[in-house]
């Protein structure tokens, strides 16, 4: 390795730190609704992108900056999330529940993302703040303040998620009933609404996770979908349920993929995955698995 | 006559808990033996060890002459060592009869493909489980998902599986918990006669005192991890650590009122 | 990519296989046998209206309509109407198949236009060669759509386009062109894994490497993934090249790389993408438009491309979707463009037979478009064509061809400013 | 929490004492749970007119998937034909694996294209053409098959969601490999060869091919599903670690089931490459198509034979058909009627169609009837017979949190 | 004996989907007393004790509390009530420690003060479950599951508890002690409804005794009556006094 190499080595982890930031702020949201509910939620990536678009149109139309416009985005999604479970997922029961999840939130992110394209149109739209590019220097390297902020915005979601885990009544009372449903209804818990509840918290976050990537990414409705497996093996890397293990495996992930792009950039999306396989067949739970809501 | 299963030192512990401590217990061949001792003594754990559902931290389990410590689940079984669950584990989306069945033919080693295609090739398995179910008193439920049967006719499918696959030794872990009184005077008939006819070796943790003292020829105590004691029932229920740590004051008194007769 | 070897004037009676021909007769005659004025003309199409391809598969849908519109306003062809069948094929090629069977099966058309994108055209091209349908289309450039063993045997497929590894070739005599003390000394070459991006940016590197700009990033192609453009564009800013040529098939790629060169404080003097700024409005609104200033791209046509028939088109655009010229996505071009071939080829053959159209078409001949020139070899792809670069300039409100020199409308600007905030 | 749970070992699940099902997070309570009976009679004479009433169905709907191309022959409805086949095949080799095994596989795509890619890769390099192509489909489904095995025996050592996520991360490396390594085209993909059929016929041939390949693949599901094998991997579905401890030797049989399910799905994912003429990377290896099988499956009804099939022939036409349709013109209307047509089901079939149906059926034959058979020894019951139902419950049938509870529905 | 009964069943008929479990099941729970129902396996004991706690709807019958219907009523709304119920399978939350496991017993107190006085109580009462405080549930032996189940239920002061197997697994000395409490519990007020296979035990608890069998109660009377009943004690109680 030559010292152009080392040079860029530091450049490349920084960019892993930085972009796995967004992406464990897209990932929180998931980790409450497949790690916790264990709902598989495929329309994850089409959420991400609606609330890229509920921030894009409060910016563009009201002048709202996208951050402060999460006071309004971050409790429509949570509107939009509770409803999705109330109208569809509450009536799932029994061992097919968690497979029918899928047919569900499959069906509604069509939805979502039918109606994306009769509200935008096709073509692709960043939210561009005047901020959007300025950037501060670090070891000879430039860091975009956008990500330093979307990753204080991801600690700060992901500490909130698991106080309220963890730390809350409510958050016993959504363990409880993600661990065994009879049961939490004989201690009294209304499972329907805990649920129901939980679900409209992962969607809510994932308004961040959407401002953080329309900050970041070009989009169009059609954006999602590249998203969902990534998300997906973020999750179950850094453990079901494990809010800061969505932060640890994202931050894994992208600094992996953004060495590898130094040298051998059409092959860093599979070593990522290779790396993934070999990490869960030595640690099946995830790197932080054993902090999961759920064992095995 | 050397012991049929021996378990040496076996240690095994969970985080802080020290689950097993150095327990040794030793089955002669074609006894019926009980394991007895306090809740969390670490009875299912030495069953998990033995039938390889748990690593110990240390120790040996022999099975004849053969260490079969380390063995996968199915290697064990297929040693000849069978056991039942404390908290039932049937397959709740396969028919009883279809749960009868698995634990069959699970000795079977089809030869060819087509035995391993064909089901007519284990008819005869068929009526044997039947013939156990209806010793049960759950053949009418044969064709209904397992999943559905009332927490004691999922121990009775449970004693009904290891019964049908047939080992040499079978472990039975509580196998009367939750089950009626009146069957378990049949099952304890059917464990004597198991044993009496075909020689069966059985190994049994219960907290029926009735069952166990009537059953069993050799009963070792487990207390926290250890073996205590071993002997013939009426050694072990007049053993003072045992009445102290296990049993209460005496016998006689099975937590119920004070005038309970002899059992 | 031509590997038939057969003259640039072929006659396609030969080259059509005598099954498909049998077979082709029936459906495409049947509809074309009366040609009473009163019935119109069908025109069916399959386009990505949802998908990967869904960005472009839109604008191609508004060219097509706005030729559609432009013809039956001007009276139709031969006095027939136009009526289009545009389907969504989801970006997907189970779609597009069943598409084009329905529209031509079912829904009988007449003729075919192509779908978006070149891993598209090449299942949809097969399915119109086995039925005898000419495919005419303005977005399958790749070399691989003409290569196909269907096209190969039939020759049903033109592409109306800039064939596409040669669109650099423009910008690489410009540079030669300027003095050595003016090149770029070094240059970067990043590009997506994409058969489209890939082979005019190799091209153009070859070329370049031998003109003596060295190239200081030519590592592998990444994939076409977000999470892959800001580790490579962070990597390409860390070169400083002085030239950065981007194998890119779309807006985001373009705006990712912008975004991170910005972010390093590193403005290339010279950027130019293969594609991406050639879509108008549609990269303005993703990028900052005071950054698209000096941003170059290669295409075919450009809005103020001296052509009436292209200035109607614009005009009509503007009005229609309420943006000015240098908004106008170059697919609406490309999909107009199709149409007036395809006019042409009516008018010519004076009906809807489609053997006769694909003969003419392979004639030889060449027809006007909004895109300048269209020529067919042997295989469909256009000979005629310029390829034009065009810049991006006035803050991002102005599209124009710069290069080659000759034709341009507008000096180019050859130092890129630096970017906005 | 101070104890963990579990050690580190991978084949051994952790929670070994726990009497939860391996799949299924939220631990139903013990018994309760909508269960159906299974559908077999004890009645030996009912049962034998049953299957003979069955199979005489089964006969004719066979002769009408024979007769659909010659009732319909305009192409443009065949090819719905062909596709759907196609995805018939493809979801049913989906279920003799995952449906069976309970192990949701969403890396199929890995086999599909594979297949495509071995038969294009064959046909390119020993210069096969026209009809002989097809004599490939054994080395395709080899290939599929020898693509499983190192696949299985890795991805078949975690379970659950971590073997999703590996087939999914195994998925992406193949697709990666497609566009990079040397001999695939690159990310042009591969060209098939001519065929030189008629237009008119030309979907013909497919069809019946892939009818052959559905009914054999759905004959041998059934097979499977009635054998020895099928009922160890439905043990293993339920809770892999007991089956072990009953001597099912788990790991051979998840991928003997692995392999076949690969290597039905690589030569179904041949025929699809030559029908559709090309195979790129994006198209051979393509996640919709992994998370199209699951859908079909879940919608017809996970883990019946009958679920999946019908699942991919409600589905795929449908897809199709909507997109076909100028009305919905904008593509997003056709988007929006599709996902409304799944919630639709959702909502009035939630565990899917086959298993509601066969739910309704059942709880519609034995209402007011007793449950069970006596369940112990002793005299008919002192009470009496509760009065016939009067429907004053007004439908508040039974309603229990959540439970096992598995309907085998149609075919098993 | 306390005479009006506090809960009483009528006519219930109920079953999960594939036909009837329980086929017109009547009798009456008295105030104030301990009631033990017996029966063979699958006879529907459980099944009762799902309907009174609303986990199951039944199809026909009423059950009532104090004359208050409570079919319809949600397991909340029965909770609140004062019944409560340790079922017989075991429906700890499993990855959570026994603490936090205690503490949701207490989920329907909404003063936390009072849970924190309630769980003190409870960990007096059995000192063990104390000392297991910050383990998962899940990793507790059958019979600690078990025993930390019972404590939960009593985290509430209920008016009705409903007990469906406490015996199970549970070693002698444990036994007592939670026979001990239910008795310490029903003398402070609570009724007891108790679901038992160790017949002579739970029926020498009770005062009254019901056998089910195959969905219907098949005897009920005094705890005695039922005990010393002849065919009964041979059909369901292991024989009369059998040595083995
Ligand atoms: N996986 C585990 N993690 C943590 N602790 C465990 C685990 N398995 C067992 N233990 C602990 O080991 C001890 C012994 O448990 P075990 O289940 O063997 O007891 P037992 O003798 O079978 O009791 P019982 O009679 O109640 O069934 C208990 O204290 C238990 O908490
Ligand atoms: N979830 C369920 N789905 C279908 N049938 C069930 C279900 N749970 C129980 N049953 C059936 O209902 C009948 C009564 O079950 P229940 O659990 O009430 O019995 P029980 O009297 O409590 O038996 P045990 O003494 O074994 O606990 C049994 O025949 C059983 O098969
Ligand atoms: C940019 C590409 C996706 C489309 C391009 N017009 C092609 O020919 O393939
Ligand atoms: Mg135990
Ligand atoms: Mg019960």
């Amino acid at each position: 390795m030559t010292d152009q190499d080392g040079v860029l080595m530091v450049l490349a982890i920084i960019d892993g730190i930085l972009v796995g930031g967004v992406y464990a702020l897209m990932a929180v949201g998931l980790t409450l609704i497949f790690g916790v509910l264990d709902i598989i939620n495929i329309a994850q990536g089409v959420l991400v992108i609606l609330g890229a678009y509920l921030s894009y149109s409060l910016f563009t139309k009201a002048h709202i900056d996208p951050y402060i416009g999460l006071l309004i985005t971050v409790p429509a999604m949570f509107v939009i999330g509770v409803v999705i479970h109330w109208a569809f997922i509450r009536r799932l029961r029994g061992t097919e529940r968690t497979s029918m999840t899928l047919l569900v939130t499959y069906a509604v992110g069509l939805i979502i993302e039918g109606v994306l394209y009769k509200l935008y149109g096709a073509t692709n739209v960043q939210l561009l703040p005047s901020y959007g590019n300025s950037s501060f220097s670090l070891f000879g390297n430039y860091v975009q303040w956008v990500y330093v902020w979307d990753f204080l915005l991801a600690v700060l979601l992901i500490g909130a998620v698991y106080v309220l885990l963890y730390r809350t009544r409510f958050g016993r009372s959504v363990r409880a009933t993600m661990q065994d449903q009879t049961a939490a209804r004989l201690v009294g818990i209304d499972v329907n609404r805990v649920a129901a509840l939980t679900f409209g918290i992962g969607v809510a976050v994932t308004a961040a996770g959407g401002m953080a990537f329309g900050i970041t990414n070009a989009f169009n409705p059609n954006s999602g979908y590249d998203l969902i497996s990534r998300l997906l093996s973020i999750i179950i890397l850094g453990g079901m349920g494990s809010v800061g293990g969505a932060l640890g495996a994202s931050l894994f992930m992208l600094t992996l993929e953004s060495v590898v792009s130094i040298w051998q950039p059409q092959w860093a999306v599979a070593v990522y995955y290779a790396a993934l396989v070999i990490v869960l067949l030595y640690r099946p739970t995830g790197l932080f698995g054993q902090k999961a809501v759920r064992a095995q | 006559m050397t012991a049929l299963l021996r378990t040496e030192g076996i240690s095994k512990a969970y985080g802080g808990v020290q689950a097993l401590d150095g327990a040794t217990i030793a089955v002669e061949e074609g006894t019926v033996a009980g394991l007895i001792g306090p809740n969390g003594s670490g009875k299912t754990t030495l069953f998990n060890v033995i039938t390889g559902y748990e690593t110990p931290d240390a120790g040996q389990v022999w099975f004849g002459d053969r260490a079969i410590t380390n063995l996968a689940p199915d290697k064990v079984f297929a040693a000849g060592i069978g056991r039942t669950f404390q908290l039932t584990r049937i397959f709740p989306r396969l028919t009883v009869i279809e749960n009868m069945l698995i634990a069959a033919q699970a000795r079977d080693r089809p030869r060819n493909l087509l035995s391993w295609f064909g089901k007519d090739a284990w008819t005869h398995h068929r009526r044997h489980a039947l013939e156990l179910l209806e010793f049960v008193g759950i053949e009418g439920h044969a064709n209904v998902l397992a999943g559905s049967l009332s927490y004691g006719q999922r121990k009775l499918l449970e004693l009904a599986y290891v019964l049908v696959a047939d080992p040499a030794v079978i472990l039975l872990d509580e196998p009367a918990g939750g089950v009626n009184p009146t069957l378990i005077n049949h099952i304890a008939d059917r464990i004597r006669q198991l044993n009496a006819e075909q020689g069966k070796t059985f190994l049994l943790v219960e907290h029926n005192m009735e069952f166990v003292m009537g059953l069993c020829s050799v009963i070792t105590v487990l207390e926290s991890g250890a073996a205590v004691v071993s002997g013939p029932p009426g050694i072990v229920k007049t053993d003072k650590r045992v009445l102290d740590a296990y049993l209460g004051t005496d016998l006689d008194d099975l937590g119920v009122d004070d005038e309970e007769e002899a059992r | 990519a031509c590997t038939s070897g057969s003259s640039s004037t072929p006659s396609t009676t030969t080259s059509s296989s005598s099954a498909t021909t049998g077979a082709s007769s029936s459906a495409a005659t049947s509809a074309s046998g009366s040609p009473s004025s009163s019935t119109p003309i069908n025109i069916g199409a399959s386009l990505s209206l949802t998908g990967d391809f869904s960005a472009d598969g839109v604008a191609f849908k508004q060219g097509y309509e706005l030729w559609a519109q432009d013809v039956n306003a001007a009276g139709g062809i031969l006095g027939r109407k136009v009526k289009l069948t545009i389907l969504n094929d989801a970006s997907s090629p189970n779609q597009v198949v069943t598409n084009y069977q329905t529209l031509i099966n079912s829904d009988h058309v007449d003729l075919t236009f192509g779908p978006f994108s070149s891993l598209l055209t090449k299942p949809a091209s097969a399915v119109a060669a086995r039925n005898g349908y000419a495919f005419v289309e303005g977005a399958g450039g790749a070399p691989s759509v003409f290569d196909t063993p269907a096209n190969q045997a039939d020759h049903n497929v033109f592409d109306v386009s800039l064939p596409v590894a040669d669109s650099l070739m423009p910008f690489v005599n410009y540079i030669a062109s300027l003095p050595a003390s003016q090149r770029p000394k070094t240059a970067a070459y990043p590009m997506a894994d994409d058969p489209f991006a890939d082979p005019p940016v190799q091209l153009a590197e070859q070329k370049l490497t031998a003109l003596g700009v060295q190239p200081v990033y030519t590592v592998a192609p990444f994939a076409e993934e977000q999470s892959s453009y800001k580790p490579v564009a962070d990597q390409v800013a860390k070169k400083k090249a002085d030239l950065v040529v981007l194998g890119s098939t779309d807006v985001p790629t373009v705006a990712a790389f912008m975004a991170q060169f910005q972010a390093n404080h590193y403005t290339p003097k010279m950027f130019i993408a293969a594609a991406g700024p050639d879509q108008g409005a549609a990269f303005t609104s993703a990028v900052k438009p005071g950054n698209a200033q000096g941003m170059m791209v290669p295409n075919g046509w450009y809005p103020d491309y001296n052509d009436p028939a292209s200035k109607k088109m614009v005009t009509e655009y503007e009005a229609l979707y309420k943006v000015n010229a240098s908004g106008v996505n170059a697919d609406v071009a490309e999909a107009y463009s199709v149409g007036q071939v395809v006019q042409a080829a009516i008018t010519a053959t004076g009906g809807t037979d489609n053997q006769k159209i694909i003969s003419y078409l392979h004639s030889a001949v060449t027809l006007k478009t909004v895109q300048g020139d269209v020529k067919f070899d042997s295989l469909g792809e256009n000979s005629a064509a310029a390829a034009f670069i065009f810049q991006w300039q006035n803050d991002g409100t102005k599209y124009a061809q710069v290069l080659p020199a000759g034709g341009a409308s507008v000096a180019i600007i050859p130092t890129k400013p630096q970017w906005v905030s | 929490m101070a104890a963990a749970v579990g050690g580190g070992r991978v084949l051994r699940g952790p929670c070994h004492r726990a009497a939860l099902p391996p799949d299924g997070p939220v631990r139903p309570e013990g018994g309760a749970g909508t269960v159906t009976r299974h559908p077999r009679h004890a009645d030996g004479q009912a049962a034998g007119l049953g299957t003979a009433v069955k199979g005489g169905a089964l006969l004719l709907l066979l002769l009408a998937f024979i007769a659909f191309p010659k009732v319909f022959t305009n192409p443009a409805v065949t090819n719905y034909g062909v596709l759907a086949l196609i995805y018939v095949t493809a979801a049913t080799a989906w279920n003799i694996f995952s449906g069976n095994t309970g192990y949701i596989s969403l890396g199929q795509a890995v086999f599909f294209g594979s297949g495509a890619y071995a038969m294009g890769i064959a046909a390119r390099d020993w210069h096969l053409t026209g009809t002989t192509v097809f004599t490939t489909l054994p080395l395709c489904g080899a290939v599929g098959a020898l693509i499983a095995i190192p696949f299985g025996l890795i991805a078949l050592r975690v379970r659950r969601h971590t073997f999703i996520v590996i087939t999914i991360a195994v998925f992406f490396i193949f697709q990666l490999m497609a566009f990079n390594l040397p001999f695939t085209g690159g990310s042009s993909g591969l060209a098939s060869p001519f065929l030189s059929w008629p237009a008119a016929g030309y979907n013909t041939p497919f069809y019946y091919i892939a009818l052959a390949y559905a009914a054999g693949s759905i004959a041998l599901a059934w097979l499977i599903r009635r054998s020895r094998f099928g009922l160890q991997l439905r043990a293993i579905r339920d809770d892999e670690d007991r089956a072990r401890g009953l001597g099912v030797r788990a790991m051979r049989v998840k991928l003997s089931a692995f392999v076949i399910s690969g290597a039905i799905t690589a030569m179904i994912g041949a025929v699809w490459f030559y029908y559709i003429e090309q195979v790129e990377p994006q198209t051979g290896f393509d996640p919709i198509f992994d998370l199209t099988l699951v859908l079909m499956a879940f919608f017809g009804g996970y883990g019946s034979i009958a679920g999946p099939v019908l699942g991919a022939l409600l589905l795929e036409p449908l897809t199709l058909w909507l997109n076909t349709q100028p009305a919905f013109s904008g593509g997003s209307v056709s988007e929006i009627l599709l996902g409304a047509v799944f919630l639709i089901v959702v909502l009035f079939m939630p565990r899917g169609i086959v298993p509601t149906g066969g739910e309704l059926i059942t709880r519609i034959r034995t209402r007011g009837r007793p449950a069970v058979v006596p369940a112990a020894p002793g005299g008919p019951p002192a009470s009496q017979v509760p009065p016939a139902a009067s429907g004053s419950s007004s439908g508040s049938g039974p309603s229990v949190g959540s439970g096992p509870s598995v309907n085998s529905g149609g075919a098993r | 004996m306390s005479g009006e009964p506090l809960l009483a069943m009528d006519g219930v008929v109920a079953g999960y989907g594939g036909g009837d479990v329980l086929r017109g099941v009547t009798f009456g729970v008295p105030e104030g007393a301990i009631t033990c129902v017996v029966g063979p396996n699958g006879a529907g004991k459980s099944t009762v004790m799902r309907v009174i706690s609303g986990l199951l709807r039944p199809r026909l019958g009423t059950v009532t509390l104090r004359g208050e219907k409570l079919n319809g009523k949600t397991p909340r709304q029965i909770l609140d009530l004062g019944v409560v119920q340790v079922t017989q399978n075991h429906s700890l939350f499993k990855d959570m420690t026994v603490h936090e496991n205690i503490d949701l017993g207490g989920y329907t107190i909404k003063d936390r003060s009072t849970v924190g006085k309630r769980i003190d109580a409870v960990y007096d009462l059995f000192p063990q479950v104390r000392g297991w405080a910050g383990m998962k549930a899940g990793s507790l032996s059958g019979g600690q599951q078990r025993l930390v189940e019972f404590a939960r239920a009593l985290m509430l002061d209920p008016v009705l508890i409903l007990l469906d197997e406490p015996s199970m697994g549970l070693s002698p000395l444990v036994l007592k002690s939670v026979f001990d409490a239910a008795r310490q519990m029903n003398a402070s007020g609570a009724t007891v409804l108790l679901v038992e296979q160790n017949a002579r035990a739970g029926l020498k608890l009770s005062q009254h005794g019901v056998v089910m069998e195959n969905g219907t109660v098949r005897l009920a009377g005094t705890g005695r009556e039922v005990l010393e009943h002849p065919e009964i004690g041979e059909l369901y109680l292991g024989g009369t006094v059998k040595k083995i």
